[in-house]
């Protein structure tokens, strides 16, 4: 972006692989327990044995592969509901005048405040009254108007240029016409970014799917990580080492071949 | 172009993300507020209302006092680090270095992991001992053993490291987002200039960033009064409450001790002051930042 | 009539637990067609508490759960348990009620009616690396027997490098999360008791307690035996394994783990003597809970009778190492087979002779939070022993009064 | 392609303003059906807004606008019906370039097999075949501004609005869109309001032309009209390359007699000039520019200058003085104070003058 | 305002390309210091990228960049000394318009009273100074592009690049643009090159104009010099407005006699002919086109159209039947296949055709 010189370049290469290494070093350290047996765990010899026990072991003591399903149905749901919720609440911010426009914006940033943990009991109340407890989607209603999500499509919509909305307008788009057509596809780097935290948020979220879920049919992955996670007889790094990176691997894997997209979807978006 | 058709198509666009925050947020929020007011609830004892006493209570209560405190050191000193090493993240990322793809994969890694199993690892990086950290310090200085988490005066340093280390790369996102967005003809109007990098950076891409820079801010605020995973873990707030943040005081009145009434009281606090600093953050600047 | 049951159960011990009672479940089930019971594996303890009580505030209780012993005290203000005395109506009923080491029962047990039964349960042991020992000269077969010894002991089992920097310790004495349960042990030993039958009164600032604060304190200042600073207990166990210190106090819970994971040979003994032995006792209970039918509690009743009879109790014993609450299960084929091929599984139920109840009050997380602060304050340093006690008295009588 | 017949466009009292002076002010014009409209002006005179006004982009302070006999004053732009091609081009970057093009034909669902065949003979007039599958990021200005118009012309609205859609086009391309969109205009009818600040363009283009100063209009006429009789001092100093010369009766020295008090401005167009040496006006060369077809020479009298336009092989020194001549009949007058156009004087003036 | 002499600058074999074809295909260029170049040229045809070149914001694939003799081929821009001006303006969106246009003296600590000086010289010059405090969102488009002017004539380097500064100017500002940009660079002696699609402007403000088509330069030359001696047909066809008539020689019917075997194109200027009935060229009248000071009259002759550039007052008919005359030093002869000049064989060809 900004032209460098030699040394310039080199000190920027050089920073950004040490913190790059720094920052990794938690998922290096992850790897390494989980590939080695237990007595490996402090000890970083080149030539330690390899192993698969600890993987083993993890997928063992839970039905991981209905989890993965149960994750996977949950935050595909989360991610549409919020993706159309938001779209649709956003645009009203970033392009409408209304009288209460300001007191609702409000509103929505006070969600950005709220802490979901807080409201569980209230929430389970909730859900009891309608029927829902034990549910996928009784894990997913409390998250899927997010402030976080609004507030963010709000201001991206905001940078769209007025001339193409305009343009829209003038060809005859209908509002969700000109919302589907053209805000949409211009945010779709926001879109992105955020699909990518939310689905990290909610792949890895675990105190409110624990408490309002019973059954193997609905709980997600998380809940099944959770079992080495605390436990009286010290950690095991290398079995939780092992459930973690088997838990998150769908989402580095997805991070990792997103990756390439996500800045080409940026690259596209962008006007010249 | 306030007219009467307006408001009714943006209220149909509000309408449906409004039921479900009304439903599963604000109404919730209402009533803790009004539990606040009233006394707990025991199985044997009905809730009364008391009025004001629970605010008494947190008045008088030398943990509240000393969470705040802890939270705020806390707010400093993770939100200025974690926002400069995202925005220094997103410049390199940003730009056509060697490994590009590694690095940002590297950066954000922590968004993806999980809380707890981060924790656990952490836990492990800080052991007193074996732990990487003294492992490394035994190796390079010979120095003693850390206890990093055990000891009050470094017990809520180390839990920050861990904060700027996970937030860090999920702020890089969205600077990484901005960046993309800046004409490359400001850059390169600027480099005819004469600017260097330096002035590059503070006379254009930063400005430029504001808006980015507000959301970043405003989410960082939130965060260090939200992020609490990983003290279960790490510290369960010790010792002696050193690394106790508000929300994990909150929690544990409310899951520990059961204490609803406190909990909320605690919440009402906690949600006056966030909203004032974010929402006021929010409001004062949000007109400031943007040029279009 | 058929019954359909909801179980709560924690894990805090590794994904085998969750089989093994899944098992025991099914088993169960397959013997009696006219119950259904939904086993529910609700996360570690702390989990497990806030789920039934968040199901129960929803008008949604399960009918039966395994919780910690010591939550008892809150789980009774909360007006959710049920006392198993008014199920058990028959002989045989009482005579299984009556059955259980009286240990276990202190915590299961409050104005003569029992709440709890004991399943989940351990107690703290002391594991010693006998290599280390002869390395010190030590003969590796006998651990300390008093606080003296283990002082003296562990000066011996020090190792220094060559710049004077400790590379092994000689005890460790975990800190972290939940102090109270292993000071427990020093302050049983000196005697004392910290809180009442009845939950409503403690005695933090009783000098024998103040005593054992000052020897736990000394053990890393005065001594120089145990690192200084909180000692995690997480990493004891690791700690352990790589010899960064002799020995270690921790559940015997950890058995199964130690055995499997030690490079070298080791010893499980009971925890060192002062004016007496002692331990405390800890982990979870059956609770049932109110709001289900009769037919429902009869059933649950049942199941509870059933799984801590002696056969499948021996099973869940050998599995996680918890110990068997009931000496009937030490009596089965099973259990002897275990323990005369693994004889340190025992020390454990030698042990509960000298056992008392774990600290247990009514809003007793935060008592324990309180009493945690004071130990914690004392042993990095913040406050002396007495100062912290005494406040953490203070306050907690400001709690528990509304009790008495 | 068929269309709908052009309609009728009448703004009335039309005032908007952001501050002071108002961008727009109490602007009225009539535009016939099917008329080729030009809004001429120099930049910041509110073309933009008179347009952005009638598509319904902004809502002025005060005035109607009725289309087609219609008050759409209070009507959303895509109420009414019109095409409109931005000044800064307004391509959806997501989009193809035939995406772009055919936008507008996807809103109204016009099938598939029909949007084909419009954008293949838009594209093919436009010389945009090659791109179609590009995004507008990938295209040079003039290529971008070409899918601008692309958007419109496919469109078949009675009415299209088009704000200097020609400004980044090279001079060949833009002669060829110029008969294009003229053509094309005449062909399907429709009618046309044109921003430019190029008078060439409004000139060879409409048929009527709307000059603009300052928020109002200084004239609205015929391009023939406004050249030969231009209204005001502004409209005689803004039309014509170079624009007529404005000459203060003064230059003229002792002919201008008595008249010479009045501050008369005598209008005469460089190309109706021409060095003579017993021309009625004496003057020194200041510059003389070479343009290839002609040679414009500047020329100076009693502290004014004027540019008269001669042969491209016309030779003279800077400095040597020379006489001009033109016809009685090429003169204009204007009141220098009204900035106004007085023809009830201009025999007697052009009399005392040349006579 | 004090500067530093202009420098010169050579491309030598300079080749970019993005893909096929390539943007810019073997450029060679010289540009004397102290001169005035114009980069002219059809859209698309690679004048962006070549300045983009020479200012280092592009680097060549192929060939070097020499300014003021030394090699600066591969130093970033900021090391060139050289100011530009950006066809989309470039402004800081955050920044008033003084701190644009003060943003090179910033950044290179040039004293604020100097700033302030300098400032306020380059705004009334290009009437910016009512809205320095603005910011570039709220002015008019042509409002700017003089910001952006501004900001490069204020730097005062010696090499100065503008990429069709004026093309968002009215006509009345834009001719004044250009006398002061060129009055700016003679006084100030810097190098300019100067990007355009205005043969106008190309033609009226350089001492050498470099016509480019499709990435190659076609011509580089004085603007007389192309103008009267256009080396290729692109040339001929390019410049002047309307341009140059290129006539296949068959269409002069019999009087091209055995020539007519040949692909002779024959270019005449349009305001080089005029109606007779006696010249050599007999044509139907197509379409008369009034532009004011002159009518385009378009003729064809066998298939052949051209145009004829008569005065203003000419009526003519369509269908007419007319006879063009021209003398027969205004000839120019082309070869049809090669594209090239043929000067060899033109007074033959114009013995045979007008003799
Ligand atoms: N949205 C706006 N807010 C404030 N002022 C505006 C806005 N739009 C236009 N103006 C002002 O109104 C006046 C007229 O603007 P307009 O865009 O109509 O000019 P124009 O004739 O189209 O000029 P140009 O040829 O430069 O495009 C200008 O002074 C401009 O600064
Ligand atoms: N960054 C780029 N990536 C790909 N192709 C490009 C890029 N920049 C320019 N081109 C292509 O290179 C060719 C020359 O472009 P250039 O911008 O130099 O044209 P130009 O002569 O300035 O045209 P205009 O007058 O329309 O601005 C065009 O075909 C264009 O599409
Ligand atoms: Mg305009
Ligand atoms: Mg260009």
């Amino acid at each position: 972006m900004i032209h460098a010189s030699a040394i310039d370049r080199f000190l920027n290469t050089f920073g950004s692989w040490a913190l790059a290494l720094l920052w990794g070093l938690p998922l290096a350290f992850a790897i390494w327990t989980a590939i080695h047996p237990a007595e490996f765990e402090a000890n970083f010899e080149l030539l330690a044995p390899l192993t698969t026990v600890n993987f083993v072991k993890a997928w063992e003591a839970a039905p991981f592969a209905r989890y993965f399903l149960n994750t996977f149905i949950l935050v595909t749901l989360i991610l549409a509901c919020q993706f159309f919720l938001g779209t649709l609440a956003a645009f009203a911010f970033a392009r409408f005048q209304f009288p209460g426009r300001g007191i609702l914006f409000g509103l929505v940033l006070l969600q950005l405040l709220v802490m979901p943990d807080i409201l569980i009991v209230e929430n389970y109340q909730t859900m009891r009254f309608f029927n829902l407890v034990d549910t996928i989607p009784a894990i997913a209603l409390p998250y899927i108007a997010s402030g976080f999500g609004i507030f963010l499509l709000r201001q991206t919509f905001m940078t769209v240029p007025k001339e193409l909305d305009e343009a829209a307008r003038l060809e005859g788009a209908s509002t969700l016409g000109l919302l589907w057509r053209v805000y949409v596809p211009l945010a779709k780097p926001t879109y992105l970014a955020y699909g990518l935290v939310s689905v990290s948020h909610h792949w890895n979220n675990f105190l409110w799917p624990l408490i309002i879920t019973n059954s193997v049919e609905t709980r997600p992955v998380t809940v099944g990580l959770s079992v080495f996670a605390s436990t009286d007889s010290g950690t095991e790094w290398s079995v939780i080492n092992a459930a973690t990176l088997m838990t998150s691997a769908p989402l580095l894997i997805g991070f990792l071949l997103f990756q390439r997209q996500f800045v080409q979807s940026f690259m596209r978006a962008g006007i010249k | 172009m306030t007219r009467r058709i307006e408001w009714v198509h943006a209220w149909l666009l509000l309408l449906p993300a409004m039921v479900f925050l009304f439903t599963f947020t604000h109404l919730p929020a209402v009533r803790t507020i009004i539990d606040s007011f009233f006394s707990t609830a025991r199985g044997r004892r009905k809730s009364v209302f008391v009025g004001l006493e629970n605010y008494q209570q947190l008045i008088d209560d030398p943990t509240f006092w000393k969470v705040l405190a802890n939270n705020l050191w806390f707010a400093l000193g993770t939100i200025p680090t974690s926002i400069a090493i995202a925005l220094v993240m997103a410049l390199w990322v940003n730009e056509k270095l060697a490994g590009r793809s590694f690095i940002r994969m590297a950066y954000f890694t922590p968004t993806v992991l999980p809380l707890i199993a981060v924790a656990n690892i952490w836990l492990f990086f800080y052991t007193p001992g074996f732990g990487l950290f003294d492992q490394i310090a035994t190796g390079l200085f010979d120095t003693g053993q850390h206890n990093f988490l055990g000891n009050p005066d470094t017990a809520l340093a180390a839990v920050m490291v861990v904060t700027v280390w996970k937030e860090a790369g999920f702020f890089m996102i969205f600077y990484l987002a901005a960046l993309q967005t800046i004409p490359p003809s400001l850059l390169e109007a600027a480099r005819v200039e004469g600017a260097g990098r330096w002035t590059i950076f503070w006379r254009v891409v930063f400005p430029l960033l504001m808006p980015t820079t507000l959301f970043v801010s405003v989410n960082a605020v939130i965060n260090s009064f939200r992020l609490v995973d990983h003290l279960f873990i790490l510290t369960g707030g010790g010792p002696n409450n050193a690394s106790s943040l508000l929300l994990f005081y909150i929690y544990e009145t409310a899951f520990r001790f059961w204490d609803t009434a406190y909990a909320a009281t605690l919440t009402v606090v906690l949600l006056v002051m966030l909203s004032l600093l974010a929402i006021g953050q929010f409001f004062l600047f949000d007109r400031k930042v943007h040029y279009k | 009539e058929d019954v359909e049951l909801q179980f709560y159960f924690p894990v805090a011990v590794g994904g085998a637990a969750a089989d093994t009672i899944q098992a025991l479940t099914d088993e169960y089930v397959a013997n009696n067609p006219s119950v259904k019971i939904d086993a529910v594996y609700a996360g570690s303890y702390q989990d497990t508490v806030a789920k039934v009580l968040t199901a129960a505030r929803g008008g949604d209780a399960p009918q039966l759960s395994v919780i910690l012993s010591v939550d008892m005290f809150t789980l009774l203000d909360e007006d959710l348990i049920l006392p198993f005395d008014d199920f058990a109506t028959t002989a045989e009923d009482k005579e299984w009620l009556n059955g259980f080491y009286p240990s276990f029962m202190e915590n299961s047990r409050t104005g003569g009616k029992t709440y709890g039964i004991p399943f989940q349960r351990s107690t703290p042991v002391l594991y010693w690396n006998k290599e280390a020992f002869k390395e010190a000269g030590l003969d590796p077969n006998t651990p300390p027997a008093t606080w003296e010894e283990m002082v003296s002991m562990g000066k011996k089992l020090v190792k220094k490098n060559a710049s004077g920097e400790v590379e092994r310790w000689g005890v460790r004495i975990p800190s972290s999360g939940f102090p109270y349960w292993l000071f427990q042990g020093l302050s049983t030993q000196n005697d004392v008791i910290l809180a009442n039958n009845d939950g409503n009164k403690t005695n933090f600032d009783d000098p024998k307690v103040v005593e054992a604060l000052q020897y736990l304190v000394d053990l890393s200042g005065k001594y120089g035996v145990m690192a200084p600073g909180i000692i995690e207990w997480g990493s004891t166990p690791k700690a352990f394994f790589e010899g960064q210190t002799a020995m270690m106090w921790t559940t015997t819970g950890n058995l199964t783990n130690v055995r499997k994971n030690a490079p070298f040979d080791f010893g499980v003994g009971m925890l060192p003597a002062n004016k007496r032995r002692g331990a405390p006792t800890g982990g979870g209970n059956f609770y049932m809970f109110k709001g289900s039918t009769d037919a429902e509690l009869k059933a649950a009743f049942d199941f509870i009778k059933w799984i801590t009879g002696p056969e499948q109790s021996a099973k869940w014993t050998i599995a996680t190492g918890y110990v068997a609450p009931r000496p009937a299960t030490w009596e089965t084929d099973a259990m002897k087979a275990y323990t005369a091929d693994f004889p340190p599984a025992l020390v454990a139920r030698d042990q509960l002779e000298y056992a008392v109840a774990e600290l247990s009050t009514y809003e007793n997380q935060r008592i324990t939070r309180i009493f945690n602060d004071a130990l914690e304050a004392a042993i990095t340093g913040k406050k002396t022993p007495e100062e912290a006690l005494k406040e953490a008295q203070q306050k907690a009588d400001a709690i528990l009064k509304a009790y008495r | 392609m068929s269309t709908p017949d052009g309609k009728s466009i009448s703004l009335s009292g039309i005032t908007k303003s952001w501050g002071d002076p108002p961008a727009v002010d109490h602007v009225d014009l009539e535009i016939a059906a099917g008329q080729f409209t030009a809004l001429l002006g120099p930049s910041g005179c509110g073309k933009s807004t008179t347009l952005r006004i009638i598509a319904g982009l902004e809502f002025p302070d005060s005035g109607t606008v009725t289309i087609g006999g219609e008050d759409v004053t209070a009507l959303p732009p895509a109420k009414r019906n019109i095409a409109m091609v931005f000044q800064s081009y307004a391509l959806f970057p997501h989009l193809s370039v035939a995406e772009n093009i055919t936008f507008g034909l996807r809103t109204r669902r016009v099938p598939v097999g029909e949007r084909g065949e419009r954008l293949k003979r838009a594209a093919d007039l436009l010389e945009l075949t090659p791109y179609l599958d590009r995004k507008p990021s990938q295209l040079s200005g003039g290529q971008q501004q070409r899918v601008a118009l692309g958007r419109a012309i496919i469109a078949e609205r009675p009415v299209c609005l088009m704000d200097e859609p020609l400004s980044n086009l090279d001079a060949r391309l833009r002669h060829e869109m110029r008969s294009e969109i003229r053509a094309l205009q005449q062909k399907l009818g429709f009618t046309m309001v044109y921003v430019t600040h190029d008078q060439v363009e409004a000139i060879t283009m409409a048929d009527q032309v709307a000059l603009m100063n300052k928020g109002h209009v200084e004239q609205a006429a015929s391009p023939r009209e406004i050249y030969d009789r231009p209204a005001t001092v502004f409209a005689a100093r803004f039309i014509g390359t170079p624009p007529m010369n404005l000459i203060p009766i003064q230059a003229f020295g002792e002919k201008a007699g008595t008249l010479a008090s009045q501050n008369y401005l005598i209008g005469i167009r460089p190309e109706v000039m021409h060095l003579d040496a017993d021309g009625p006006l004496k003057a020194t060369v200041v510059e003389a520019e070479f343009l290839g077809s002609e040679t414009l020479v500047t020329c100076e009298a009693v502290n004014s200058r004027f540019v008269v336009s001669a042969s491209g092989g016309t030779e003279v020194g800077r400095g040597e003085s020379v006489g001009i001549g033109f016809k009685q009949s090429d003169m204009h007058l204007f009141d220098g104070d009204k900035g106004a156009r007085c023809d009830g004087e201009l025999s007697a003036v052009a009399a005392a003058l040349c006579g």
